[in-house]
């Protein structure tokens, strides 16, 4: 493990059992993050982004979910394999987590404060009267105005911004290396979502933890991000840089990614090019590339063989997992409208 | 898979062949119904509680005619026979006190007791979903008023208006039942209300409305028909409560007329006995139970099955 | 939150007139008349006897006689019992009801509590199943066909415990027990059901992310938010208890209330009947009444909108 | 609450403990047992004023905490109590009782003017004693009852202090009798003036003048009687203890009665009879009481005499006797019970046995009944029963045999006992299933029910003679005339087939061996505890 | 397509509707108030604003899902107030309506063939073989099969729903169609999907949409014009080119400057605006203009009076003081004294 890689997944595969057979929700997933730094796992719903950030902390749900194999290294242990007391102290306190609904992710009958002590009693030693202190400390750090009366309230006194800073408050209270944000902005409305990532790079600069954010959302992730994950059906297919990703995708799913979003800044003169058809159903995955049935270069090559991970000739951190990148495959470029941003 | 790439020879790297106009659905074709009826199928609980009740239902109907016997004949050289010592004839249950065939009496009695049951649930049923339904799709003031009286009607305490109202009607299999029926349509009302209202706002009886779907079609094909599920479940809790409550006004006498036998009147009978005779009780207090039994087993079932909540 | 209390408060004095105004009417219209041993009675006698009572009067004015007097908190004199004011046998016959009703529902919400919340946690398991079963044939089995059991083979046979009587506690155990089994098998059912949705809230991920014990999650985040909507059965399960005490109280021979309603009736004991009737009204309506503002008190979201949603 | 009664239990200990050291000299027929008794009422005493209450439960009571002129001794003939004897004049209408000393608990004496206050407060029409009409024998009483006449027209006198004189409206032979009946019983005018109506509701403010005192009383639970040491004849009681125990459920008290908590149940029905049988625990009581179905001859099938004929052959009343009841009940044979004893004979050897079983004969005398009446159709008949479960089997059985040999629906109407008597009061039944016990023994507390226009004699049968013969017994002072007169009526009312007779009822009891002496009486209150006492108890 | 030229047919007048909607007894929901546009043939007009500012209820009160608390809404020159018999048939077969949540829009219990079919069938449109004819024709229009008329809705993944919510509305062959969020339940791929689906019908078929949304990017894309909400109010209406290159409401500019795009370079470069706090309660909004409170540039004058709807420019309209010349002379005014 490099010394600066604070988290490493290396082959990871998780299920879940349903009533129709298992659910291969994620497939074979590796990736880093390094000290300081912001990944961004990007994909549809569905793609494994959520299961594998939860199979981090060992959150999902067993039964019906289990960890098949692979292994999850934090700090040089296989967080795969520690005991679930030890798992306890890892969480909350060295790795956090926020989720997408602040709605729901608050306990309805507890108020704020107590939720925020709760994990500083736990891992910090604190006394009462101390975790309450650091807790005030902490709605004022998250930016809710008069933190003296809001930590007595409950939760459903809290607008939703509010209740995603004090949901960051309570996941930032340990001060952990790291930070799982999963679809922090998705229920919240576009100048909300600012102003919690604002707070979001705010808060890295100052306090230095890595951040794994997942999200659908490209224009989140070219806001924050420093590295990208694309997931699709249960399966890393391209990572890189942001600049990387975004000016030279390899990957058709990217591709057709970035072309089905509008953007704002330009003139309504681009089409949108959708991918068609929808993902494949997980309980019976392709035996080749997932999105070979929606591909538009699709090669016969990838109906049977899932394509290996390649690295991008040129660069250290871009990797593809696409058979176009095979030397027998023909040449094939990015259409125009997905490299030809407005910035050029 | 390393080896794999090198042996890949050319002709694979050419385009394949997609049709991506078609859209494929993979599963099986599903309609609601049977989609409840295989998450039902496969909850051992809820089948075991369906087989019970078929087959109680069924010896209900068959189990009197099994033998030489009716439930009110009388016979006095074989005054209380308990099947555990010796089997006289066909007396497989034993007889009573006169005589009578326990096993005629008990299916008979179970048949009556299902039969006041199913009465009161139809009552409740038809009163509770009318009462639900336009309490809760008119709205309004209409419901406000209807929800006022409704507040009023749950804090009276429904046995002891079974008990006035049996002395005041006289027991009988329909006065018993609907005595039940009275005092239990509440809780199927509110519970239709509920749908209701929270079925209106869906968006499927919004696009209905935009369409211009009148007041039947919208009962008829939109909210009446998801209602069905909760209504059913509702039932299945009815009917065991109604036996339940039959079975009690038995108990304390105010069961139905002799010599008709109900589980209630057969259990009130046995129990007098429960010392001397056990079995006398014992074959309609376990047939009383099995039903109670399954009735919440399918409920249960049911209730999985059609709920989408609960659904995993 | 004052409002809601005040609304609430409305609906239990109209629901307890209407009450009232039921039994009254349907009681008047129930043959017999109250007098014992009325064959030898001269007719003269009867009618003076009848006139003590007020029931010579005509209905509508014995109505509002009976309803003056019910807003003082006078339920009349038993016909039976002569000269036994009602209200004095209830309290007379009311503790041990109560005792009853209070350990049964006790001892079955504790055992519920835990039943529910194990089966909950070990969802699809051999203890999940068996509590289910468990909680179903608390349904399943009447209490009366559990009391009779219970006073026959624990009392009698096994001589464990006093097979009827009342007195010790020891007297109360059997009924108590006989009459805890619904309750045991409605908390059960309702706890589970609560615990599986409050365990599937994202909120518990929330705790759990937080590196708090299981323990901890289960007691202070899921079982505190599964049992506030549980609160609500209570009322429901208070009329339960109570028909179930009817029989219970004889077959154990308890000098309860449950026992002496059934007896009125059959004794016409219009007094009595009017009574017994406005008192378990009165508590059923009070324990919904009660229900309602602990739900307020217990659950923040509705203690401060002061209404539900 | 269970602290309160196990200090009571413990203090009750120690008080006895004290009593049985103290009484260890008496001619202790216990020895060392402990001379407590534990009984069952199957009921709450609705209230224990003498002239007032009506229920047999507070008869029972009262016949050992008070005591009258006489008492009925082990064998129910009528023994002097607190009379110590009684003068009759010739025409048997005026009796002179002498009282002896006796004492209420409280120490003050028993006086002649205690049994004129207490009949005379029960014949006050204000107190509206529904029991009143057994004073009824007394001149005046009746007028005075029912506002026809004045207080001063009741012929009871308390000559002096011991003296009482009672004047009878008619000469009857069961006047001694009658005296020893709750009704009859002296009550105090102080104590009844000082706290009202509620002097008999509290053990406190009761005053006693029988072998026991009440001294505690758990409503809907149990009483407790406490030997009266100021009894006159104190030294004939054993018991220094009586726990009544209320409970109405027959299992329940044999569950008692296994587990020692009881040494008695009062009414064991037929599934019981079976488990206890050949035990010594076994008592019969026989009770002097009739069960028969009423006609209604105002009914247009029942007017008929041969239809009515027809239900009364039909019947195997040996079937309700040994197959369902099992309690020791006997077929009957006439209206009056064998136990009834008219001039010092038994009246059923006087008067003849008149029912039989007939299939065959009832069948035909049904045809020829409809025949006359010109009825084409066996029509559906309404039998009103009665809730209680003995008697709930009875009417299965008639319902079934009617619908047998006679092939009639017969629908059973169960009510509850008062309304059940509100529809016999109004005249709205066919059939009615209905009993009578004794008041006291003479078969006149039967035969005078069936007169013309008697309140009770709801079938409206209506026999010239019969009402002539009653009407001519009443006042004969010849009473082996008498006897004969009565007999000839009850002739009538059988051949006329006014009622059914079915069975004179007895009541099978468990009763600890232990427990000696208890006198059970067909008349009036059941039990007298006086002389009983407990022997052989570990 | 030139931007200023306005379109002559007007199919929708919307003339100062307000919607308030009553909760429990003395609190009052103003959800819509005071709105006020036209929607001209053959446009698509896009309406944005974030959760709760009323831009769903305008959709449901224009057809007439609920009742306008006051203000007229005219459909084709005629009011739709009080529509009866056949006229409501009229305007029900000519009005209709895409719904948000491709999960609740269908009942669970019909055939797909039978929910396209629903208004074929109120309207007697089409029976027996031509019924199925017409629903396979609008199967394969949305890009279905025959096959899936008679499957049930759960079978079908978001996209295929939201597609089959567009054949039942297309059944009855409308003019003009209400989109409330059409897209927002959906992932990003299909999002596209369906929005270059109801382009290509707009085409085909010269409808008129009223495209109801939060994303305003995707609005921008669809629409010929803009008009942006905020707590019930329509703050500024604008073509849509227009409204971007010069958004002239504050909080339109806020609302364009905290969308994200998905471009680092741009994000790097770009300064946001952040709005202070939160929305306030449409129970009890802010007196005068309502987006004062988090206003970076709120005057005094925002306190005391309802700015105006003004076209300030030719088809750009706004509701803004900083537009309004008798406002900022009263501000001048205000700060010298």
């Amino acid at each position: 493990m490099e010394k600066d890689k604070i988290l490493e997944v290396n082959d990871l595969h998780v299920s879940f059992k349903t009533y129709n057979g298992e659910v291969q929700a994620v497939r074979s997933v590796s990736f880093d993050v390094k000290k300081g730094e912001t990944v961004a796992i990007v994909g549809e719903s569905g793609c494994g982004k959520s299961v594998t950030s939860q199979s981090i902390m060992r959150l999902i749900p067993e039964p019906p979910g289990w960890i098949k194999s692979g292994e999850v290294l934090f700090d040089g242990k296989d967080l795969t394999k520690v005991s679930e007391k030890e798992m306890e102290g890892i969480r909350g306190k060295d790795i956090a987590m926020i989720f997408q609904d602040p709605m729901t992710s608050l306990n309805p009958t507890m108020t704020v404060g107590k939720q925020i002590m709760e994990g500083l009693v736990k891992h910090q030693n604190m006394g009462k009267a101390q975790a309450k202190e650091r807790a005030l400390e902490m709605l004022r750090l998250v930016g809710i105005p008069s933190p003296e009366r809001r930590i007595n309230q409950y939760p459903h006194q809290f607008s939703g911004g509010m209740r995603q800073r004090a949901m960051i408050a309570i996941a930032l209270a340990c001060a952990p290396q790291l930070l799982i944000a999963d679809e922090p902005t998705t229920a919240l409305d576009v100048t909300i979502q600012a102003q919690i990532l604002d707070l979001m790079n705010d808060l890295k600069e100052r306090l230095g933890t890595s951040i794994i954010l997942i999200t659908h959302d490209l224009g989140v992730v070219a806001d924050v991000a420093d590295r990208v994950v694309v997931m699709y059906a249960g399966k890393v297919i391209e990572s890189g840089t942001v600049e990387e990703i975004f000016h030279r995708p390899r990957h058709p799913y990217t591709w057709g990614l970035m072309g089905s979003m509008p953007r704002l800044d330009l003139t309504r003169d681009k089409e949108l090019s959708p991918i068609t058809g929808t993902p494949p159903d997980l309980l019976s995955p392709p035996k080749g590339c997932p999105f070979a049935a929606r591909c538009k270069h699709a090669m016969k090559v990838c109906q049977r063989e899932m394509p290996e991970t390649t690295q991008v000739r040129g660069s250290g951190s871009h990797k593809v997992n696409c058979w176009l990148e095979h030397p027998m495959a023909p040449a094939v470029e990015p259409p125009a409208e997905v490299v030809g941003g407005g910035s050029k | 898979m390393a080896a794999n790439i090198k042996n890949l020879s050319p002709d694979l790297f050419e385009p394949a062949e997609f049709d991506h106009t078609k859209e494929e659905i993979s599963r099986k074709r599903l309609s609601y119904w049977q989609d409840v009826r295989r998450r039902f199928f496969s909850n051992t609980g809820a089948v075991i509680g369906l087989v019970l009740i078929l087959v109680i239902g069924m010896m209900a109907i068959i189990g009197p005619g099994m033998n030489d016997y009716n439930y009110r004949q009388q016979d006095y050289n074989v005054q209380n026979i308990s099947p555990f010592d010796r089997i006289v004839g066909d007396h497989w249950f034993g007889t009573d006190n006169l005589g009578r065939d326990l096993w005629t009496r008990t299916w008979y009695g179970a048949g009556i007791s299902l039969l006041i049951a199913l009465i009161a649930a139809g009552i409740d049923l038809t009163i509770g979903v009318a009462y639900g339904s336009i309490s809760g799709y008119f709205g309004g003031r209409v419901d406000d008023w209807m929800q006022r009286i409704v507040e009023v009607l749950v804090g009276i305490p429904n046995l002891i208006v079974i008990i006035l109202l049996l002395i005041w009607l006289e027991p009988g299999i329909f006065p018993i039942a609907l005595a039940i029926a009275l005092t239990g349509w509440v809780n199927m009302s509110r519970i239709v209300r509920a749908q209701m209202l929270q079925l209106k706002s869906q968006e499927y009886v919004l696009a209905a409305r935009t369409l211009g779907a009148g007041t039947r079609r919208m009962l008829m094909k939109h909210l009446l028909p998801n209602v069905m599920g909760p209504v059913i479940i509702t039932l299945m809790f009815t009917i065991p409560q109604a036996i339940f409550f039959e079975a009690f006004l038995g108990f304390i006498g105010l069961g139905l007329r002799p010599p008709e036998a109900s589980l209630g009147v057969l259990i009130n009978d046995g129990y007098k006995m429960l010392q001397v005779f056990p079995y006398q009780t014992f074959f309609p207090a376990v047939i009383l139970s099995l039903l109670m039994f399954s009735f919440n087993l399918l409920g249960d079932g049911l209730r999985d099955a059609l709920d989408p909540k609960l659904r995993q | 939150m004052g409002r809601f209390i005040l609304i609430r408060f409305m609906y239990m004095v109209i629901t307890l007139w209407v009450i009232a105004t039921v039994t009254f009417f349907l009681m008047h219209h129930l043959p017999g008349s109250p007098l014992a041993n009325e064959e030898r009675i001269p007719p003269e006698l009867k009618e003076q006897i009848l006139a003590q009572y007020g029931l010579d009067k005509p209905l509508p004015v014995q109505y509002l006689d009976y309803l003056g007097k019910l807003v003082q908190g006078d339920l009349g004199t038993s016909f039976k019992y002569d000269g036994r004011s009602v209200t004095e046998m209830i309290q007379q016959g009311f503790p041990a009801s109560a005792q009853i009703g209070l350990q049964a529902m006790v001892f079955g919400v504790l055992l519920g509590v835990i039943l529910g919340c194990i089966s909950a946690l070990r969802r699809g398991t051999l203890v999940d199943n068996g509590a289910t079963v468990l909680s179903v044939l608390g349904y399943a089995i009447p209490s009366f066909t559990l009391a009779a059991l219970f006073s026959y083979y624990v009392g009698v046979v096994w001589r464990v415990l006093p097979a009827a009587g009342w007195g010790t506690f020891a007297h109360s155990v059997l009924p108590s027990l006989a009459l805890s089994f619904l309750v045991i098998a409605q908390i059960t059912r309702y706890v589970r059901t609560e615990m599986l949705e409050v365990l599937g809230q994202d909120y518990m991920k929330t705790a759990r992310a937080k590196g708090l014990e299981r323990r901890v999650i289960i007691i202070r985040h899921a079982l505190r938010n599964a049992l506030i909507p549980a609160i609500t059965i209570i009322g429901p399960l208070t009329v339960a208890l109570m028909t179930g005490s009817l029989v219970v109280e004889k077959i154990f021979n308890i000098p309860g209330m449950g026992w002496m309603f059934v007896d009125s009736i059959i004794t016409n004991d219009y007094t009595m009947i009017m009574g017994v009737t406005m008192f378990y009204s009165f508590l059923l309506i009070l324990s919904i009444f009660i229900v309602d503002i602990l739900y307020g008190v217990v659950d923040p979201r509705i203690r401060l909108t002061g209404a539900k949603e | 609450m269970g602290k309160k009664w196990n200090m009571a239990l413990s203090l009750l200990l120690v008080v006895s403990m004290v009593l049985t050291a103290c009484g260890g000299v008496q001619q202790g027929a216990g020895g060392k047992d402990k001379q407590e008794l534990n009984w069952v009422i199957t009921a709450e005493p609705p209230g224990l004023d003498s002239a007032i209450t009506t229920d047999t439960v507070s008869f029972q009571i009262l016949n050992n905490i008070t005591e009258g002129l006489y008492r009925l001794n082990k064998d129910n003939e009528p023994e002097p109590a607190i009379a110590k004897d009684v003068e009759i004049s010739d025409d048997k209408k005026t009796y002179t009782f002498k009282l002896r000393d006796a004492k209420w608990s409280d120490g003050k004496p028993v006086t002649a003017h205690d049994f004129e206050f207490a009949w005379k407060r029960a014949l006050d029409p204000k107190n509206k004693s529904q029991y009143a009409y057994i004073l009824f024998p007394i001149q005046g009483a009746q007028e005075y009852n029912e506002g026809k006449g004045d207080q001063e027209d009741v012929a009871v006198k308390a000559v002096d202090d011991k003296t009482l004189k009672v004047e009878l409206k008619d000469p009857i032979p069961y006047f001694l009798m009658m005296t020893s009946f709750a009704t009859y019983r002296p009550q105090r005018e102080d104590i009844v003036e000082k706290y009202g109506k509620d002097f008999a509701e509290d053990p406190d403010k009761m005053v006693y003048n029988g072998p026991f005192k009440l001294t505690q009383w758990q409503h809907n639970k149990s009483l407790k009687l406490e030997k009266n040491e100021k009894y006159w004849d104190k030294d004939k009681v054993k018991l220094d203890t009586i726990n009544f125990t209320k409970s109405d459920e027959v299992s329940t008290q044999v569950n008692l009665y296994n587990t020692g908590k009881l040494d008695f149940v009062e009414n064991l029905d037929a599934s019981f009879v079976d488990k206890f049988k050949g035990k010594e625990d076994v008592k019969v009581f026989n009770e002097t009481t009739t069960f028969y179905l009423q006609f209604n001859t105002n009914d247009q099938f029942f007017a008929n005499e041969k239809i009515r004929k027809a239900f009364t052959m039909a019947l195997d009343r040996s079937i309700m006797t040994d197959k369902i009841s099992k309690t020791g009940s006997k077929p009957a044979q006439g209206l009056v019970p064998p136990n009834v004893e008219v001039d010092g004979k038994s009246f059923r050897e006087l008067s003849g046995k008149y029912l039989k079983e007939d299939p065959k004969e009832a069948k035909k005398l049904l045809e020829e009944g409809m025949k006359e009446e010109g009825i084409k159709k066996v029509p559906k008949v309404e039998l009103l029963g009665y809730d209680r479960d003995t008697a709930k089997k009875d009417q299965e059985y008639m319902q079934q045999t009617f619908k047998e040999v006679l092939g009639v629906d017969v629908d059973i109407q169960i009510l509850p006992f008062k309304q059940k008597l509100e529809r016999e009061d109004a005249g709205k039944f066919q059939i009615s299933y209905a009993g009578w016990g004794a008041d006291y023994n003479d078969p006149m507390t039967f035969l005078d029910l069936w007169v013309t226009g008697n309140a009770f004699n709801r079938g409206d049968w209506s026999n010239k003679e019969y009402d002539k013969l009653i009407k001519k017994a009443q006042s004969n002072p010849d009473f082996e005339e008498r006897a004969k007169q009565l007999a000839k009526a009850e002739k009538i009312l059988m051949e006329e087939q006014a009622i059914a007779p079915l069975y004179h009822r007895a009541r099978m009891q468990l009763q600890k061996p232990y427990v000696k002496n208890v006198w059970r009486h067909p008349f009036g209150a059941d039990y007298t505890f006086k002389e009983a006492y407990i022997e052989g108890k570990q | 397509m030139s931007v200023a030229e306005p379109k002559v047919e007007k199919i929708l007048e919307v003339k100062q509707v307000k919607k308030h909607f009553k909760m429990g007894r003395n609190q009052v929901v103003q959800a819509v108030d005071n709105i006020s546009f036209d929607v001209y043939k053959g446009e698509t007009l896009g309406l944005v604003g974030e959760s709760g500012c009323g831009k769903s209820t305008i959709g449901r009160t224009i057809i007439r899902l609920y009742e306008a608390t006051d203000g007229e809404v005219r459909f084709k020159g005629q009011t739709t107030k009080n529509l009866k018999g056949k006229d409501l048939k009229k305007f029900n077969r000519e009005m209709q309506m895409i719904f948000q949540d491709p999960y609740a829009s269908l009942n669970p219990r019909m055939t797909v063939g039978d929910i396209i079919a629903e208004g074929l069938d109120i309207h007697g449109l089409a029976k027996g073989k031509e019924r199925r004819e017409k629903v396979v024709e609008l199967l394969k229009t949305v890009g279905l099969n025959e096959e899936h008329a008679d499957r049930f809705p759960h079978e079908f993944s978001g996209g295929q729903r939201q597609r089959i919510g567009i054949a039942r509305a297309l059944a009855v062959d409308p003019d003009f169609i209400i989109a409330d969020e059409p897209i927002s339940a959906l992932d990003v791929s299909i999002q596209a999907q369906v929005v270059n689906l109801m382009k290509k019908l707009q085409k085909e078929k010269g409808l008129t949409y009223l495209f109801i949304a939060h994303d305003l990017s995707m609005v921008k894309y669809i629409s010929d014009r803009v008009g942006v909400m905020y707590l019930g109010n329509l703050v500024e209406l604008a073509d849509s080119q227009e409204l971007y290159d010069n958004p002239l409401h504050p909080y339109t500019e806020a609302l364009l400057s905290a969308v994200p795009i998905p471009d680092p370079d741009v994000e790097q470069r770009r300064e946001r605006i952040i709005l202070k706090g939160d929305v306030p309660s449409p129970i009890d909004p802010p007196s005068g203009c309502r987006f004062r409170t988090r206003c970076p540039k709120v005057m005094d004058v925002c306190a005391q009076e309802v700015p105006k709807w003004q076209e300030v420019r030719p088809m750009h309209w706004v509701a803004c003081h900083l537009y309004q010349e008798e406002s900022l002379k009263k501000e001048e005014a205000n700060k010298t004294r």
